[in-house]
């Protein structure tokens, strides 16, 4: 450093000090300032990328932006140390990031996946951490507490208390979470033969015609709040193909407080509902205004379906908190009402695998008849490529085309391809389309243990392995329709699958959120 | 020849890199009682640079500004003029840079600046002022200051001034969004750090009744009964030190880190 | 914290000394020390996975042993966050870290691929710089100075200088090293061709049986030094199949201060020889002390082969450290003598690179004619899939089988399996197979442009495709025996492939490095 | 319970983790002059911990050893004992604690530690002693220490002394490569830290020479005269701070950094 202006007549403040006579202070003064003659700052260190010559670019920088309001996810600055890892997983594992133009309007554009939350390296981005309300609530004895765990966090919680990837926990959970305090612990799968009921009951009537005009093929599924969120924000003239039925979370929310409430005899204002979820947008979708049918069904409408959701991390730590080794707890069941599942359900936590469900059942629906062997192992719609298709063929309704993707990079690619088709008048290339927010779909999920950094896809393929497993080796069911208690949910308390009643707790709107934003041109 | 940053609101997206490259590069630590970025993100002694989070009317709604501030780095700089003890020098470089060991800690360039940047260290025991360097061990190896160098979102332009201003003045003749105003040509005499913007500046809170005249010429003419003023200053500082200090603990809120 | 001996008489630090009447200093003091009753310590912070409740296992932590004396990477302990990323690559990727029992002996086990350097998000960990041993050389008017730069630099080069990744700057390099005064710049890719030559002559020698006994098939490559390293610690019972050819780089390195001191009349001791690489471990291969096959040639033992290695990233930085735009650069030539090359040596910069370019010269000497079409666009051998194969009729030869590997992960398949058919005396299912340490191959080798974060499958994709575009439509000729300067060589001063002096100069031999470790049992 | 910490010295695989962990728990600086890792690693006032290289003959070779050093905690410490400001304590969940407002700086526990842990902080203008706290926050809160969290090659057990004592002992028996003995059982009375070797510890540096008898015993017998030693240690200390100071520094060969 050189200092080019002439040079200073020296007054240092030791010299100073000691003109004035304050020589007492003089000394101690001085020896703080130091005799370092450099000028302030430049003591620390930047990541070696930053430290070139400043007219070269740099390669993988800076961070993405996170509003402090954001109810998924947080960062820690002190621990950022500005790798761009994040940028790497926004903009181009999820093209958020990136994909918008400036100036910005008035959001922070995040579809609350968290995936940036899996890439950070020091973890100074985290889920937002909402275990103290959870506490407070177990805690309160004038509480209902109920909990429900979705498919994804049994093949991965383990991995926070020392198991290998993968490995499955079902009922170790559960009994965790009885030993907390819960009061009634669901499974979400349930809900997810449930929405495979709801969804493919639409599917049908998309593809028989009855919703012409409203609501064109192919069907989107809707279950994933990141790809929810990011179809309103960057293709909301395709939201007319996603299936109106709500998350399985958030279906599960609905029923405790209506149906759940109504067979035990709960208020439920009393009924504190919490999920456990692989999932950090699943916090922003729970906080969505409209996700209060409960309440508004039992004229409540400040009541939310869903109270909190706590990611599999959070569930970990709060297990660990408790002093809980879940490794060496008996395996416990759910409790019965919403606790039984198919393993048509439990594919759910795997990319291709709400497909493969409604598939299943589509095909009982439409011939009355279960499916054949070759349909309950669909292994083109398996695995972690980025874009998978099938063709299948179902008697009476001929060839059926699906496709799935998962990483909303991947899921540019059918989008921009359909948005091409519809503009010059082709028709549907798919039937039903599969979207999955997070690579390898929620046992990826942004909520997830961070067993690799970032993500590896030999982590991400333990655990599907085991989701597969539990359909095929483990449940007794492999068909969402053979779900009794999602029968005797339709028999005691919404009737038929799209019922009105159906309709109001069970479905939702969607938002054109293309105004907070200036999406970029593709291309 | 003399460096120049220019911001460009309107591409920042506010991730606040920005604040963290500045605290990483110059060792410095976050406090959550001074935020570096929000509403309340302010300067201080510990926060070099900051992003104020502004929500603005425009046309019919609300956008979102964030602006960078950082010590603008005046061409002809008050603080540095201000200085006797030459413990701020305004370099060919560009940075107007802060020499703690010639610093008495008189604070003249605190009462100099016409930006309100320099700060001086209440919480130390032995305070001395505190100002955004602008990265000067950097830019005099031809680096860009940390802050610019890691923005991910291409809100800066380092380079020569001169030429950066021309490129800021072509940028916002050549798109009618901006306001015909480049923040930082003559503002105080001119500074390294220009500002483009599509909101007007005095909505982001910018200072806009800055004179064109540099603030030096000021503070020139007032320097010359320096010896005299900084002598009773001076002793004033020493002998009662800890008494100023004490009671700016004291006029704080904050009961826990009292410290004497 | 509590504290939970007996309450201490609590005398203050400010009140001892207020007792002792030093009161003028009290103040200071006291001030200084603070009036936090907490006790030292604890005032930073950690990643979070570290903060959990000790009695359960972090999932990634951590990082990897770094030799001080490591010649091809170096630490930063300061920017070291403890995320385990480095252990993420040493480990899961390449196999080495934890493939050790402890105790240790006396070597930090490390096959300086440098795949680290790739995944530390603040650069903690880089290559060994040496730019200033090349800076001061260039500046030494008594050293004629000579450059070689590797097949895989060219497609990654301008990542640093802000083009997209994969872009083609073969020639603008070439500019660069002139405009750094480098008095001869020669491409590896000749010697790549030579390699083929050599290489391919030693296969068709093991394929015929000439070699019986000695060295069997199949024949493994050995251009890649953390391969060959890693071969030597884990598996140097298979030492035997590596082919005995030097790597094009210490191929080139001989000659130069043989064969090109002698055509330009220049004293080799005068000769500095500096390799432009994607690799940190050529770094430590230039160091092996067998590496000196020139200078004991002309008999002057302590000459290097190669004097000084640089990485990719390091010559970016000499090059911005110059002020040179490299975007901005004329295009400019390699020199004679050792400037020739043809697609078939371009191309050992990606996996199945080797393996195929060797099957191309194979054909032909094999059958006396150019292979047909098909065989120069060998598609099973390409792409980023882990291992792969593929079987080749050779008119006169019959079937041949190949396979590939990149990343040393994948290379424990093939050599755990050979391992095993030859304890169970099967006859060997391979002829030929390429190794390579690093994912993708060299174009994504350890000392590349960190152009994502970690290494990107789609940035090593996009140089991919420009390597086989190279060979596809920019070099006039794809098949190694067709280079002039090769044909030159061997008839001005090799002779003939596997020549005696060729063998003195091109091929090396291998150490058992077993005994410095202790291999862990598989499985 | 009192915890305690096993280390297998035969695991260390000399990454380092450990004293990273601990430079980023405890908020402190690497410094050059001072490694924390190789041949020359010393604990100071700035290295709570650090990991000493060492090679060492061994059958028909020689092999490298790491070993992690820091405060070994002892259960009747010493250190504390000699305190009589109490700035130093001994608690039940174990880490020996140091108390910055409480110390008085007379240094007695430097004296006092037959394993020369404490450090006095020669390069600051108001010194402390300063050593490794076990991470006592930490430990309160059922977390591990620091360094022992993020061990990647397996070398810490963390748990209650008497049960990790119990494993070290059935580890050694159970491996005849081991040394028959635990370094830390019984050494100036029994340690927190453990130690478990396959090469003797006198090769490794450590101090084999310690009895068995707590030191404190001495030292509470020493203690009876402190009242008059601490009162002119105390005037000596304050009266001629600066003196004190200054020839340190100026003893030292580091030219660069005097003060005063």
């Amino acid at each position: 450093m050189e200092n080019r202006t002439a040079k200073p007549k020296t007054v240092s403040r030791r010299g100073f000090l000691k003109m004035l006579g304050g020589v007492s202070l003089t000394g101690v003064a001085a020896s703080i300032a130091g005799c370092s003659q450099d000028p302030a700052g430049g003591k620390g260190w930047l990541p070696q990328q930053y430290q070139v010559a400043s007219s070269w670019p740099v390669q993988v920088k800076g961070r993405i932006p996170i509003d402090p309001n954001n109810p998924s996810i947080v960062r820690d600055d002190k621990k950022c140390i500005l790798c761009g890892q994040c940028i790497e997983a926004c903009e181009r594992v999820q093209t958020v990031y990136g994909y918008y133009e400036t100036p910005i309007k008035d959001d922070i554009t995040c579809v609350n996946c968290g995936q940036c939350t899996l890439w950070c390296p020091t973890a100074a981005i985290t889920e937002r951490d909402e275990i103290d309300k959870v506490v407070r609530a177990l805690e309160d004895k004038n509480l209902h507490v109920v909990v429900q765990t979705a498919p994804a966090t049994r093949v991965a919680l383990g991995e926070e208390f020392g198991l290998p990837p993968g490995s499955i926990v079902e009922g170790k959970q559960v009994a965790a979470l009885k030993k907390l305090g819960f009061d009634a612990v669901f499974d979400t799968n349930f809900t997810a033969d449930l929405t495979i009921m709801e969804e493919g009951t639409e599917l049908v009537r998309r593809v028989a015609g009855d919703l012409k005009g409203v609501k064109p093929l192919p069907q989107f599924t809707s279950c994933s709040p990141g790809w929810v969120k990011f179809c309103e924000y960057f293709y909301p003239d395709l939201l007319e193909h996603m299936s109106s039925c709500k998350s399985p979370q958030q279906m599960l929310g609905a029923l405790v407080k209506t149906y759940y409430a109504k067979e035990k005899g709960i208020d439920p204002e009393k009924i504190f509902s919490v999920s456990i979820m692989p999932c950090t947008a699943k916090k922003y979708e729970c906080n969505r205004p409209e996700m209060n049918d409960a309440g508004k069904h039992v004229g409540k409408e400040k009541l939310r379906d869903v109270d909190v959701v706590l990611t599999t991390r959070e569930l970990a730590r709060l297990i660990k908190m408790k002093g809980i080794d879940l490794t060496k707890l008996e395996d416990a069941q759910y409790d019965p009402l919403m606790g039984e599942s198919t393993g048509a359900a439990v594919i759910f936590g795997a990319t291709g695998g709400v497909m493969e469900a409604a598939v299943r059942s589509a095909y009982f629906l439409i011939t009355k008849q279960n499916p054949p062997e070759a349909l309950l192992n669909l292994t083109p719609v398996r695995g972690l490529q980025g874009v998978k298709e099938a063709s299948l063929e179902i008697p009476g309704v001929g060839q059926v085309n699906v496709a799935i993707s998962h990483g909303l990079s991947n899921a540019r690619k059918l989008l921009d391809q359909l948005r091409e088709d519809k503009k010059q008048g082709k028709p549907p290339r798919y039937h039903f389309i599969e979207f999955m927010s997070c690579p390898g779909g929620c046992i990826s999920g942004g909520g997830q243990p961070r067993t690799s950094l970032p993500p590896s896809d030999q982590v991400r393929q333990a655990r599907l392995n085991s989701i597969y497993q539990i359909d095929a080796k483990i449940y007794k069911k492999r068909l969402s329709h053979e779900n009794q208690e999602v029968a005797m949910l339709y028999q005691k308390f919404l009737e038929k699958p799209n019922s009105h009643l159906a309709e109001e707790l069970l479905h939702t709107e969607y938002v054109d959120r293309s105004k907070t934003l200036t999406a970029k041109k593709n291309g | 020849m003399a460096k120049g940053v220019l911001v460009d609101i309107t591409k920042c997206v506010g991730c606040g890199s920005c604040t963290v490259a500045c605290k990483l590069w110059n060792d410095m630590k976050f406090s959550e009682k001074e935020p570096t970025m929000g509403p309340e993100a302010k300067l201080s002694a510990n926060n070099w640079t900051v992003v104020r989070f502004n929500e603005v009317k425009k046309e019919n709604g609300k956008v979102w500004r964030f602006v960078k501030t950082q010590c603008l780095h005046c061409q002809d700089a008050a603080c540095a003029s201000a200085c006797f003890a030459k413990a701020l020098q305004k370099t060919k470089d560009g940075p107007v840079i802060y020499y703690p060991h010639l610093c008495v800690g008189c604070r003249y360039c605190m009462i100099a600046c016409p930006f309100n940047v320099p700060k001086y260290e209440w919480d130390k025991t032995f305070p001395l002022v505190s100002k955004c360097q602008m990265c000067s061990t950097k830019v005099a190896k031809g680096e860009a200051p940390a802050c610019v160098s890691v923005c991910p979102a291409g809100v800066f332009k380092y380079g020569e001034r001169d030429e950066i201003l021309k490129e800021a003045k072509a940028t916002i003749a050549r798109d009618s969004k901006y306001v015909q105003e480049v923040y930082g040509e003559k503002q105080a005499g001119g500074t390294s750090w220009l500002y483009i913007s599509d909101v007007p500046f005095e909505q982001l809170g910018f200072n806009t009744k800055i004179s064109s005249v540099p603030v030096s010429t000021y503070s020139h003419n007032f320097l010359k009964y320096t010896p005299v003023v900084a002598v009773s200053w001076g002793i004033i500082l020493t002998g009662l030190y800890h008494y100023t200090k004490r009671r700016n603990e004291i006029s704080k809120d904050s009961g826990k880190n009292v410290k004497l």
